[in-house]
């Protein structure tokens, strides 16, 4: 039988081919716009499928809708796919932002075609990362995701383009080398296999743990903008056309969380329960470091990059802890920060493309001029700084709840580590007030307030398509600010096998 | 085999090699150099008839002696000024010339002393017997020490040094 | 005087040694060709002097010494014919004018 | 009518909110208040369906105690194996008091504001945030577990912050809802931090958990100490840490003065009734958990005392009359938290909690109209300053009798309510011990002072000029809710409150203890007599007496200079120092560390390119010293 | 004396068959034939590369054990013969330009005896065979770098390549000298045998380090490389590339097996290190070098140098995945760094520019050249899904696949170069798309032999990564030889 989760890749290596075969702009965008349609049906259309697999699925069954063909087979490489609630969420974030993403970037100028031939590339490697169960194939898709982003930076961004698109690139290129020597490692010392299934039963070598967690987490806290490594991710931001920040914050930087979740702590918990406080001290670091850095930034995409910092850092945090409401807070907060990084970029993008400008303090009482921008950087803005109702709430309490919950840590230094992971939930809960703090700074400066600038008095409000795209962003925070136990009804049933996997390798 | 003799046989063929070649790269003329290499050749055939083979001893001088010097002399004289021809050193490339030089005789000669110095064997305690029929043999046999292959394989590379060479050497 | 494979060892190194020297310090192309033809024909010395005092059985050293002759014949030739070619183009032979391409 | 029904009351709101918020500004500017108003109003009479039937119903009572009835609990969010969040409705005494309030002073609100917003641009939006406010204040009175009024509690301070900054050209009115939202949102920080520390100790949020067994928190927490205060005691204190700064309780009361910027019907509604009252509301919840860590009790009192004093203080020498408002605001409502920190169980019944709901409810409902006489007068006069005013009753009769009805009740004059609810906060206050009582009362005596020099200074004093526009009472959809709310004002304090709202359900017969009650009469009376003396007619008696304590006048006036700490706080330390130096870390530590990686390699790769010299000797004789030395070195790094 | 041991040197017979034909046409046929030389000479060779595919694999040694055929001989071999076809397929335009027609035979014979001699070279089990095949590799190469006469650069690079060839030849040789000294033979398996007897005296380890000098040198490991990049840079294109895939690829083939059936009883002992510390410094130092380069063809030589030290992380495997990777390395190689190569030559054959600079805003006038450039860019920097992140992926596994501690660190400090690496491919990248330019390359139309061998390089780059049956099978190939 098919099984459904070749359509994510399949749709976008169509769309890719017929992106090849388009004449004008026209065509381009119904064919852009078709592919990210197919994909938004897919996605939801596997949640369902999911749900239905997990029905019939014997309990403790780590991945449903699995299959697996002989790719290389000298390293046992395999075309191996298969989901987990986890991964459903995120193909399903990815296909929203990548649908929203069209729309955003719909009027995108020189080179059109070009342009989302590589957007269609990157969605490629992001869906492939997310279905992939095969350690190669992950971190191939993964790599496919990256690089796509210089050029898509250095051609159409703006600012200092060349710098920030190379330094990001190099940087996150410097992650995947400490990556791709964790997954070989992993591979000789687990049995010699790149199947995620097969290296949790076989177990990592214990003495080979502690460095390969190192490396992996290191590799993905990179693209997951951990401190001291996000420095690429506010000048990439800044830099990047709008559609890519949205899908950069939006999903690229969730492969970090997702990996380190799937591939650091799931394979290594033993490693994971060593020295996940050292982790613990960084990511905590990077939620109150975005937030304090993001206060003093004046340039609304360095405001989010730096926020998006702070939020990241909270999902890593949360993946250590190592419960089951932690982590299902940080996949939700993936959701949220994705949805909502996305939208708040999609409508920097929309502003920046009718002001020219990204400074807060050039522009001023934008409310008055384009109402429906603003009222969505408002939404955009609560749901960051935790509105219940909205995603971010859901997310970020799940997150502290659950890094207080009582969790057995082995640890030779920490004992069971419950003091230390409390002290360090406090610190980052006061993330939500610096939250509060620099949102509402630009908020006010921005959006209220007498006009600034009187030349903005003639801009226009959102297109029609610009209207689309922030609207079904800001129906998917809605939904899963205020039904939040829809994404529990997909998470539920995978975090038993994956916190008892990891309470059981532990020692 | 008188021992006497052969000692002073190879103290000549020894000083003479070192002599030369000492000689033919510190002589500033040029075509000096070229004959001091003439007799460097030269005592090395006289090394390898001392030693008992006469063949190679025959192709040094044929080969190298007969025809690698002459294409030296000629190109040295097609390719040379009228006038002081002299070359000078500069101090700096002699240093280096003679780290390099001193080095690396300093590395071999460790190697090979420390590695051979119990090695008793001496020119007299072992026979020699190559004949130009067991060469002949062994040029063209398959077997074990036997070069047939080689042997083919260097005319291919001849050819095409002969080929590269007049390319190169055409005017146009 | 027992005249070990050592005593013969000792002019070769020094003959490799010279060539070193020279193809380092000379200027003239032709002069470093025939430095190299020092070194080339220093290893055909190693080469025989094994095989006659260590391996007298079988006849590896003096063949290879044989073929590195014929070698070396084959790139003398080909080294001249350069010469002479980057001696029309430039009109020197001075090692030190092709410098053109670096860093 | 029934107690499911209730759910109306919550989701009629919402919808409104919706449907003002999506569609407002397609519609008629009428339309929307219409709709608006209107919705609020069926809100009001489920409410009080609502709530009379669980007051009267007498199946709700239970061997004499009044049982907390769950009408609904859904699971909204799974947390973890046991913890679970729900979102519900449980009325139970202070929750169906809570609807009554809310849903009155809103309605009143709505009602006034279609004659005090009249004409304002937004006038939808107005309504769409005035019912998103309704919506999450009612949520958050009915609120089944402690996080769902953590929900509520963030929602009301989003609504408040959209509201205060309603005129969001004004950059006073964008300031001022940043610094609310902020200041709540730095209390709301501990509130989540206490209930982690509530959650991981009791593994439950449900109230009715929670309160079955107020002991198991300690219990649980037993052992676990920080700074000498129990874990339970610390979470319990960062709880009330929440709902002080919802409360403006000082010194996190600094927002609410400034909350004036918002129109005034919104600082009658939120300000003055309904939202700064939710931290008293939270307290009165857990009331029972608190009673198992006294010593939070004792802060609470304290907290509750000195913040009385100090706003009763700075009151009596503010000149803007909202402020004042606000200032008797947050003296009062430190008043509530004064009663329900002294009450015991064995005090006398327990009558603080009741008190403190009974002062509550009064309390909302004079202040409300306190505020709306405000908004009535600043909208004829069109300034905040008392001396744009003076003299007013002979335009204003409606205004300035309701008014006088209002500062009669805050003074605790009987019989307005103000009295009656007063009269038991200090009789509890002096039930546990002689120093609360004597300092409450003096307090009481300020409230009258500082509430008459005000009225006095309205209605009275001088009388400016004015010839461009003579003030008149408003349009009937403004004085209507001014009438309603005095008849209130005047009634309200012979509900028979303690058979309604006692601590633990059971029945509470109140008698007015004479000996407390004569007592602040006559302190109220002198109050209300020095300020006849002072600000009945224009004199310079009161300059030349604030000239007098020149300093204490001044610093009582900048309101000893907290604003001025804040200030410094946030902007020197906090932005000038952290954030900047973050920023400056950033920037040249972390980012130059890559650029000076990038920098290196590149200086690297200029340093070496002599390598590449071009010279064919120099070539071999790197090739060959590389050859000696790769054998050498690993010759001798290996054997 | 059994004569028809010849007949297991199928390859070498072949090619030697085509460099018959190629001789016969270019000095017998008349004059009006001759235009056709080139296309007919590589038609022969692709003839003859096809059929190569089909020749049995198997496992065979002629002449007492001096020759040895395999499976992954041979394998390595036809894809040297794939480099090799694309290189003649893209110089086909150049051969036929003006003043390069009267060498055209030559060219073509020339390239046909140093594939033999690199043939010789993987295929050698003795020394003097090894040394021969080496001389063949190398002596006509420094002919054909000579071949743009009307260059100056050409010839300077030509005294470069052949006088340090020659000195590189020499080391080596004494280098063999030694081993000869304590080996008493030159077969490789005799040295194995001795090379466990000596193992602890400073004369293997010199012998070695001349012989990993001497190997090096082709493969232009630091600090045996600093002719490379004059050389690229003088050469004409087609030599250029040819030297740097094909001649480089065999080297190294050439290296795993000197290395692992001669030295193989001393890896750990010696030339593990040995390569370690070579491929640090080759990987850096190159990569270092390669970023302030200007000139293509040299900023792509500094690029092949550190691709070398790729390269070598297959031979410091020392295992037969290691032989399996490195081959696989050397056929992706061959391809993206001959797309790049071809572009480079269609554009200098067009306008005569190969500086960086003047591909700036590449992308706008001639697209597709552009597109290939940067795939081939990209395949370079091992960037998926293109076929060099595969045969990377492959070399560091083999290379891990030893397990020991200092392998891991060694491929850590390959993969951060692999950073700098990709930032000077970008670099080119970015000149092509983003750089703005007011003066750039008109849009032409190149030859259709050059546009030929570009789809052939693309479709490699595109699909070999993809097509796992090409690395499947060469593992298969390497496991059934008999190498170890």
């Amino acid at each position: 039988m098919f099984n459904i989760l070749f359509l994510f890749v399949i749709i976008p290596v169509l769309t890719l081919g017929a992106l090849f075969l388009t004449r004008n702009v026209k065509q381009v965008r119904a064919v852009a716009a078709t592919g990210a349609s197919l994909l938004l049906i897919a996605a939801l259309y596997l949640c369902h499928e999911y749900l239905g697999a997990r029905a019939v699925a014997p309990e403790g069954t780590l991945m449903l809708l699995t299959d697996s063909y002989m790719w290389y087979e000298p390293l046992n490489i395999h075309l191996a796919v298969g989901v987990d609630g986890i991964s459903v969420l995120m193909i399903l974030l990815s296909a929203i932002i990548v649908f929203t993403g069209t729309f955003a970037s719909w009027k995108m100028e020189p080179l059109t075609k070009e342009y989302f031939l590589w957007f269609t590339l990157l969605s490629i490697g992001v869906f492939g990362f997310f279905i992939s169960i095969d350690l190669f194939t992950m971190f191939m898709f993964y790599e496919v995701a990256l690089i796509p982003m210089y050029l898509l930076i250095g051609v159409w961004g703006s600012g200092n383009k060349n710098y920030s698109a190379m330094k990001l690139t190099l940087m996150l290129m410097g992650g995947s080398a400490f990556l791709l020597i964790s997954i070989l490692g992993i591979y000789y010392h687990s049995g010699e296999t790149m199947n995620l299934i097969e290296i949790a039963r076989n177990g990592v070598a214990l003495e080979w743990q502690n460095a390969l967690f190192v490396c992996a987490f290191v590799g993905f806290g990179v693209l997951g903008a951990m401190f001291p490594f996000h420095t690429w991710s506010p000048d990439g931001h800044a830099s990047a056309p709008t559609a890519v920040s949205m899908l950069h914050a939006g999903v690229l930087m969730k492969l970090g969380g997702y990996g380190c979740f799937r591939i650091a702590i799931f394979l290594m918990p033993h490693a994971a329960h060593q020295l996940g406080w050292i982790f613990m001290i960084l990511t905590g670091i990077s939620v109150v470091y975005g937030a304090f850095a993001a206060c003093v930034k004046t340039d609304l995409k360095y405001i989010n990059a730096y926020s998006s910092v702070s939020h990241c850092g909270l999902v890593l945090f949360a993946i250590l802890m190592m419960n089951q409401t932690a982590m299902s807070g940080a996949v939700m907060q993936m959701l949220s920060h994705g949805l909502m990084t996305a939208l708040f970029f999609a409508l920097i993008g929309m502003i920046y493309g009718r002001t020219h400008t990204r400074d807060v303090r050039e522009m001023g009482g934008l409310m008055q001029i384009m109402p429906f921008l603003s009222v969505g950087y408002i939404i955009a803005g609560l749901a960051s700084l935790g509105l219940p109702g909205l995603s971010g709430f859901v997310a970020e309490m799940t997150i502290f709840l659950g890094s207080f919950e009582n969790t057995t840590v082995y640890n030779a230094v920490l004992g069971d580590g419950n003091l230390f992971r409390h002290a360090f939930a406090i610190v980052t809960t006061t993330s939500i007030v610096i939250t509060a703090v620099y949102i509402l700074r630009v908020v006010g400066k921005l959006l209220f307030g007498p006009v600034q600038n009187e030349h903005h008095r003639q801009l226009d409000d959102a297109h029609w398509y610009e209207r689309f795209s922030t609207v079904s962003l800001m129906l998917a925070i809605a939904v899963l600010g205020c039904f939040p136990d829809l994404a529990n009804l997909v998470l539920r049933d995978s975090f038993g096998p994956i916190v008892e996997h990891i309470m059981t390798f532990a020692q | 085999m008188n021992v006497v003799g052969n000692s002073i046989v190879y103290c000549v063929i020894a000083l003479a090699i070192i002599v030369f070649s000492v000689l033919s790269v510190t002589s500033g003329k040029i075509l000096r150099a070229a004959t001091y290499l003439l007799f460097t050749l030269f005592s090395t055939a006289a090394l390898y008839f001392h030693l008992g083979y006469e063949f190679l001893g025959a192709v040094q001088i044929a080969v190298y002696a007969g025809g690698i010097l002459v294409l030296f002399v000629f190109s040295i004289l097609l390719t040379s000024k009228p006038g002081n021809n002299a070359e000078r050193l500069t101090s700096k490339r002699k240093t280096l010339g003679l780290i390099a030089a001193v080095a690396g005789a300093a590395v071999c000669t460790y190697a090979l002393f420390s590695y051979f110095s119990s090695e008793v064997v001496t020119l007299f305690s072992t026979a020699n017997t190559v004949t130009v029929e067991k060469i002949g043999e062994a040029l063209l046999g398959t077997e074990k020490f036997q070069y047939l292959l080689p042997f083919e394989a260097i005319s291919v590379l001849l050819l095409a040094c002969i080929i590269g060479g007049v390319t190169i050497a055409r005017k146009r | 005087m027992d005249l070990t494979l050592l005593y013969y060892l000792v002019p070769s190194i020094i003959m490799f040694a010279c060539g070193v020297y020279g193809f380092i310090t000379r200027k003239n192309l032709i002069a470093i060709l025939i430095s190299l033809e020092l070194m080339l024909n220093s290893i055909d010395i190693n080469f025989v002097v094994f095989n006659r005092f260590l391996f007298p059985g079988q006849m590896e050293g003096m063949f290879f010494a044989l073929f590195a002759i014929a070698i070396a014949a084959a790139e003398t030739a080909l080294a001249i014919a350069i010469v002479i070619n980057i001696f029309r183009v430039a009109k020197s032979v001075d090692v030190q004018n092709l410098t053109k391409m670096k860093f | 009518m029934d107690l499911s029904l209730s759910i109306i009351t919550i989701f009629l709101p919402l919808l409104t909110f919706f449907v003002l918020g999506l569609l407002g500004m397609k519609m008629p500017k009428k339309t929307a208040g219409l709709i608006g108003t209107a919705s609020m109003l069926v809100t009001t009479i489920v409410a009080y369906g609502v709530a009379l039937n669980y007051f009267f119903n007498p199946d709700f009572m239970v061997g004499g105690v009044r049982e907390a009835q769950l009408v609904f609990n859904e699971t909204w969010l799974t947390m973890g194996e046991n913890l679970k969040v729900s979102m519900g409705i449980l009325v139970d005494p202070i929750s169906a008091m809570m609807l009554i309030v809310i849903s009155t002073i809103s309605l009143m609100v709505h009602l006034y504001s279609l004659g005090y917003m009249h004409g304002e641009k937004g006038f939808q939006r107005y309504y769409a945030f005035l019912s998103l406010f309704t919506f999450s204040m009612l949520g958050l009175v009915v609120a089944t577990n402690i996080f769902q009024m953590f929900i509520f509690f963030e929602m009301v301070g989003v609504s408040s912050y959209l509201l205060i900054g309603f005129y969001y050209q004004k950059h006073s009115a964008i300031a001022a809802s940043k610094k609310a939202f902020i200041v709540t949102r730095f209390a709301d920080l501990g509130f989540l931090i206490g209930i982690m520390l509530l959650a991981y100790y009791c593994d439950t949020f449900d109230f009715q958990t929670l309160m079955s067994n107020p002991g198991a928190i300690v219990g649980s927490s037993a052992g676990v100490t920080f700074l000498g205060c129990s874990a339970a005691s610390w979470a319990m204190a960062l709880i009330f840490i929440g709902g002080a700064g919802k409360s403006a309780m000082f010194p996190l009361h600094i927002w609410l003065p400034d909350a004036m910027e918002g129109p005034t019907p919104v600082s009658a509604l939120i300000h003055a009734a309904t939202m700064v009252v939710a931290g008293v509301f939270l307290v009165a919840r857990m009331f029972p958990v608190y009673l198992a860590t006294p010593e939070v009790l004792e802060l609470i009192t304290a907290t509750g005392a000195v913040t009385a004093l100090y706003a009763a203080i700075v009151a009596c020498v503010q000149t803007d009359i909202k402020r004042v408002l606000a200032f008797s605001t947050i003296s009062q409502i430190a008043f509530m938290f004064t009663a329900l920190g002294v009450a015991r169980p064995e005090l006398h019944e327990g009558v603080g909690y009741m008190a403190s709901m009974f002062h509550l409810f009064t309390h909302a409902m004079f202040k409300g109209l306190l505020f709306l006489c405000a908004g009535a007068i600043i909208h004829m006069v069109h300034s905040n300053e008392m001396d744009q005013m003076g003299n007013l009753r002979k335009y204003m009769p409606i205004t300035h009798i309701t008014f006088l009805i209002a500062c009669l009740a805050i003074a605790g004059i009987p019989p307005f309510a103000g009295f009656f609810s007063k009269d038991e906060i200090l009789v509890a206050a002096y039930e546990n011990s002689t120093l609360w009582g004597v300092w409450m009362s003096v307090v009481a005596g300020l409230t009258a002072f500082y509430m008459f020099r005000l009225y006095y200074r309205i209605f009275w004093w001088s009388k400016p000029d004015y010839s461009h526009h003579t003030p008149h009472d408003c349009e009937w959809v403004m004085t209507l809710p001014l009438i309603l709310l005095a008849v209130v004002s005047c009634l309200a304090g012979f509900i028979p409150f303690g058979h309604f709202v006692t601590w633990n359900g059971e029945n509470y017969d109140i008698h007015l203890n004479w000996t407390v009650a004569g007592t602040s009469i006559a302190i109220a009376l002198v109050g209300i007599l020095v300020a006849t003396v002072l600000y009945r007619k224009e004199n310079s008696v009161p300059d030349r007496m604030a000239d007098s304590v020149k300093g204490l006048y001044k610093a009582a006036y900048r309101r000893f200079y907290m604003d001025e700490l804040y200030q410094f706080v946030t902007h020197k330390i906090i932005f000038g120092i952290i954030c900047k130096s973050i920023a400056w870390f950033d920037h040249v530590i972390v980012d130059g560390t890559m650029n000076m990686l990038a920098h290196m390699t590149n200086n690297a790769s200029y340093a070496i390119r002599k390598l590449q010299s071009g010279s064919i000797q120099f070539y071999v004789w790197v090739y060959f010293i590389g050859a000696l030395l790769l054998g050498v070195v690993t010759f001798m790094l290996l054997i | 004396m059994d004569y028809s041991q010849f007949l297991f040197m199928h390859h070498e017979i072949g090619v030697l068959i085509v460099f018959l034909l190629v001789f016969l046409f270019d000095t017998f046929l008349p004059a009006r034939y001759q235009s056709k030389l080139a296309v007919t000479s590589c038609v022969l060779f692709g003839i003859y590369t096809v059929l190569s595919f089909f020749t049995p694999l198997d496992n065979a040694e002629a002449f007492s054990g001096m020759f040895v055929t395999s499976p992954i001989v041979a394998s390595i071999k036809n894809i040297l013969n794939v480099g090799m076809f694309i290189v003649l397929l893209q110089s086909i335009q150049w051969n036929n330009s003006d003043h390069e027609v009267i060498r055209r035979g030559e060219f073509i014979e020339l390239m046909l005896v140093t594939l033999f001699g690199m043939y010789l070279m993987v295929s050698a089990r003795h020394f003097l065979l090894f040394v021969i095949g080496l001389e063949t590799a190398s002596l006509p190469l420094a002919a054909l770098v000579a071949f743009e006469k009307k260059q100056y650069e050409s010839h300077e690079a030509a005294v470069k390549y052949l006088f340090t060839a020659v000195f590189s030849s020499a080391i080596y040789m004494l280098g063999l000298s030694f081993v000869y000294g304590f080996a008493g033979s030159l077969y490789f398996n005799d040295i194995a045998v001795a090379c466990g007897l000596a193992e602890g005296s400073m004369l293997l380890y010199v012998a070695l380090a001349f012989v990993v000098a001497g190997i090096g040198f082709k493969i232009s490991l630091v600090p045996f490389h600093l002719w490379t990049a004059d050389v690229y840079q003088g050469a004409p294109t087609s030599v250029t590339s040819y030297l740097s895939v094909v001649s480089k690829g065999a080297a190294a083939f050439a290296a795993f097996i000197v290395l692992t059936q001669a030295f193989g009883t001393v890896y750990s002992a010696v030339w593990e290190w040995m390569l370690y510390a070579l491929i640090i410094l080759t990987i850096t130092i190159g990569n270092l070098f390669a970023i302030r380069q200007t000139n293509m063809k040299r900023f792509l030589a500094f690029s092949s140098i550190s691709q070398a030290g790729y390269i070598m992380l297959g031979v410091i495997a020392f295992n037969a995945t290691g032989i399996a990777a490195l081959s696989y390395y050397v056929l992706i190689y061959v391809v993206s760094n001959l797309t790049a190569f071809g572009v480079i030559q269609a554009i200098e054959n067009a306008t005569d520019k190969v500086d960086m600079t003047d591909y700036n805003g590449l992308y706008k006038t001639n697209p597709k050249l552009a597109f290939a450039m940067m795939l081939a860019m990209f395949s370079l920097g091992g960037i998926p899904p293109f076929a060099g992140f595969f045969s990377k992926f492959f070399i560091f596994s083999s290379a891990l696949a030893e397990g020991s501690v200092a392998m891991y660190v060694l491929v850590l400090i390959a993969l951060i170069n692999t950073i700098v690496s990709l930032y000077y491919y970008l670099l080119v990248v970015k000149a092509m798309f983003i750089n703005p330019n007011d003066n750039p390359i008109p849009t032409f139309r190149s030859h259709w032999t050059e546009r030929a061998g570009l789809v052939i390089c693309v479709a490699g780059v595109l699909l070999i990564g993809l097509v796992s049956c090409i690395y499947t099978f060469l593992n298969q190939a390497a496991s059934v030889s008999q190498l170890f």
